[in-house]
């Protein structure tokens, strides 16, 4: 009998190894980079993310002059995160990023 | 061998060698004695050819030939002036070379004589004759 | 709710196109079919061929090459058909943005039903997308 | 009479667009044309284009599945430009991800192989294992795939104390469940009659050929860029390089699963090597004109990165030259004389990774036949 015929009968004992997501929530672990945020209060407009980001997603509000970054354009590498010399930009561990609408998908 | 044979294996060949480390050897040869050279290395055992480089250098194209001499990595420069971008191919000592050197002849615009499957085959199939997106004089097109 | 629409929600059908992405993404959306994850569980598929699928997942930029293909499967969709553009690619060209081969984004020549931001995003974002898309059905 | 039998671009076999040509007598392929490039984004001039650190983004996204080994490429050369030292724990870091990402991505490969000859079975359980791969991975760096965890310098991130017997856990289960995959490819009467004597691949053909990595060392070919050109800590560990004699699909996909095991001993050492001391010396955003060269080894096989800097913020010129692309000469020596049947296997069966080979080139063939992909092919595929 093939050896991994075995495998397969063990497997049916076992508990299932699906996630059951979306009903059960998953925590990802910590330090995991998900959608970055921006705390207004600390920005003190230096504009040094803006030159870490490799990819141009941040880009200024010319009427609040605040900083925003486009989840569409973002590669969620945390060098932003890294530059802000105030840490007011934090990397969250929320994934749950989709949307209908692309252009509205911003970290403000 | 390491980068002190390969110097003095191919001293009679080419122009001027400089050995940075023990792995990493960069030789300047002119095309002529390129050729010459590459039987001599085949002898002497080097049968791997990492790839072949093409670098515009404004008024010249340089042709970087990286061969594999385990542990050492001969990097041979050869420099075309861009009147005249005409090179041998080397797939008849090194049939690896066949995609490397397309890569040359499409990215850059350099001629290689004696390649045995020349057609151009590149990028989109409507690209325009003529542009070479690795020179510097290539425009990229508005969005 | 309609009786055909509840039936279009029991069991969609993916097809996956890669229009010149890193991989990463790409990856990803087979990730959902693996035990961990399990789309079946949905209902959901990825199959082979346009003429089955009714969500077309497309991953990457979108290369001058692509480009064509990318709208002749969409057009061999058959009615109704979402697109869900998985990864910043498809939204914008993400890293590639100036690239010269690159001629995205994606809605600029299909219509995309939604996005899934995230370079590469979890499995679970786009099973998150995926069950969002549905509910707009 | 011949047939021609299009494959591609969208298929289900390969999740990447690609275009295969084959030409047939009856059941035989009696010659094949490649047609790449509907990934091709023009990577190299966009390289020449950003500044070096930006760049560390993009030569990331050369490939999404071995970024850590073109990252680590990438940083390595552009080091060897500037003449800098990296800190010993960055060595290090950097030899753990590499080999994480070599696990990773074997096991991806044998399951896509297990699926291609219609193991479903076992494609399952190869990407069950492989998840627990990921979410080391995904604790380390803080993604699944794209880890953005190397840096000019150094590395971005640690692997602190407390994820070590975490790992060592996840290792050893993994060991386990490796050895009876190679267990299940040697014994299992399916997977030999559909890898055995498939797709040969002769030790000369390769060495002519230059073809890299485990493609050639299944042919028997002695070559391993950890060993003969050692970088990140690799000089200060000891493993095997695998080697496999027959040159078909069956010593691919042994010479795999064996380096898996390898793999897991590296990191067993790595992790208990790992020394004290910072992460990351700072680069300046200048480098004088120099040319450097690094290669690595990638999953795939010899990764080369050549980079000459002009004084300024930006690079003059940057070539990558993955494996992929080095070993898509082999398939005419592996099709040709075979039968259609195979043809899905022996494809995977180099591990092709477009992604990275398109980044420059489009175009591909060993016969020089150029056609051009009509859509009349495409629909006729599609039916």
């Amino acid at each position: 009998m093939p050896k991994i015929l075995l495998t397969v009968v063990k497997n049916i004992f076992r508990k299932p190894f699906t996630v059951k997501y979306p009903y059960v929530k998953v925590e990802p672990p910590e330090g995991f980079r998900g959608a970055p945020v921006i705390d207004k209060e600390k920005c003190i407009r230096c504009w040094l993310c803006i030159k870490a980001c490799p990819d141009r997603a941040i880009s200024v509000n010319k009427e609040t002059k605040k900083p925003s970054i486009w989840h569409g354009r973002c590669t969620f590498c945390g060098e932003c995160a890294e530059a802000c010399p105030t840490r007011a930009i934090t990397m969250t561990k929320n994934f749950e990023l989709a949307t209908f609408d692309i252009q509205q998908a911003r970290s403000e | 061998m390491d980068s002190k044979e390969v110097a003095d294996l191919i001293k009679a060949h080419v122009g001027d060698v400089r050995i940075v480390s023990e792995r990493r050897l960069f030789a300047t040869s002119d095309k002529q004695r390129f050729r010459d050279l590459l039987p001599a290395l085949k002898v002497a055992g080097v049968t791997h050819l990492s790839t072949i480089t093409g670098v515009d250098r404004g008024n010249a194209v340089e042709v970087i030939y990286h061969f594999d001499c385990q542990p050492a990595i001969l990097n041979l420069k050869i420099s075309l002036s861009k009147d005249d971008l005409k090179i041998f191919t080397i797939t008849d000592i090194f049939p690896g070379a066949v995609l490397y050197e397309r890569d040359l002849m499409e990215m850059l615009g350099v001629k290689v004589e004696g390649h045995p499957d020349p057609q151009r085959l590149f990028l989109p199939d409507d690209w325009p004759e003529g542009a070479h997106p690795l020179r510097k004089e290539f425009e990229r097109e508005s969005k | 709710m309609g009786l055909v629409s509840f039936f279009r929600r029991k069991s969609p059908w993916l097809l996956h196109f890669d229009t010149g992405g890193c991989n990463g993404c790409s990856i990803e959306v087979v990730a959902t079919i693996i035990p961990r994850h399990d789309i079946e569980r949905f209902g959901m598929q990825v199959r082979g061929s346009p003429r089955h699928a009714d969500i077309l997942v497309v991953t990457g930029p979108i290369t001058k090459q692509a480009k064509d293909r990318i709208i002749r499967i969409y057009e061999q969709m058959p009615e109704p058909k979402m697109v869900v553009a998985v990864g910043s690619c498809p939204a914008s060209g993400c890293v590639f943005y100036d690239c010269y081969n690159v001629v995205g984004p994606l809605d600029k020549f299909i219509p995309v039903n939604a996005y899934v931001p995230g370079c590469p995003p979890k499995p679970e974002a786009i099973i998150f997308a995926l069950v969002k898309a549905l509910e707009k059905v | 009479m011949t047939f021609v039998v299009p494959f591609g671009p969208q298929h289900p076999a390969l999740k990447e667009p690609e275009y295969f040509r084959f030409e047939v007598k009856g059941e035989e392929i009696i010659d094949l044309n490649v047609r790449l490039g509907y990934i091709h984004r023009g990577i190299e001039r966009a390289l020449q284009e950003r500044s070096y650190l930006h760049n560390i983004y993009l030569a990331e996204r050369i490939c999404g599945i071995c970024n850590v080994a073109h990252t680590t490429a990438y940083c390595q050369t552009i080091e060897q430009l500037a003449n800098i030292e990296v800190p010993d724990r960055a060595r290090f870091i950097r030899t753990i991800l590499c080999e994480l990402e070599r696990i990773h991505s074997h096991l991806l490969w044998a399951g896509v192989a297990a699926h291609e000859i219609g193991f479903n079975t076992l494609f399952m359980f190869f990407w069950r294992d492989r998840e627990l791969v990921l979410d080391l991975k995904e604790m380390i760096s803080g993604n699944r795939q794209i880890s953005a965890s190397n840096t000019l310098g150094g590395v971005r991130r640690d692997v602190k104390p407390e994820y070590v017997p975490t790992m060592l856990r996840v290792l050893n289960k993994l060991e386990k469940e490796t050895k009876y995959y190679i267990d299940v490819c040697t014994s299992d009467r399916t997977i030999l009659a559909r890898c055995m004597g498939v797709g040969v691949l002769t030790k000369e053909d390769a060495i002519k050929l230059c073809i890299v990595g485990p493609t050639t060392r299944a042919s028997g070919v002695d070559v391993d860029i950890r060993r003969d050109d050692p970088y990140a800590a690799y000089d200060e560990i000891s493993f095997k390089v695998i080697i496999e004699r027959e040159g078909d699909v069956l010593a691919k996909v042994i010479v795999r699963l064996r380096e898996i095991l390898e793999s897991i001993r590296i990191i067993r050492q790595a992790l208990k090597a790992l020394p004290r001391g910072p992460l990351r010396t700072k680069v300046a955003p200048k480098i004088e004109p120099n040319e450097a060269l690094g290669r690595i080894e990638a999953p795939r096989g010899e990764l080369l990165y050549y980079a000459i800097s002009n004084g300024t913020d930006k690079p003059e010129r940057i070539r990558v030259r993955p494996p992929t692309y080095a070993n898509i000469p082999s398939f005419k020596p592996m099709f040709v004389g075979g039968t259609i049947a195979e043809i899905p296997i022996v494809m995977a069966s180099i591990d092709p990774c477009f992604a990275c080979t398109d980044r420059v080139t489009l175009v591909d063939s060993h016969t020089g036949k150029a056609r051009v992909v009509s859509f009349d092919e495409l629909r006729g595929r599609r039916k």
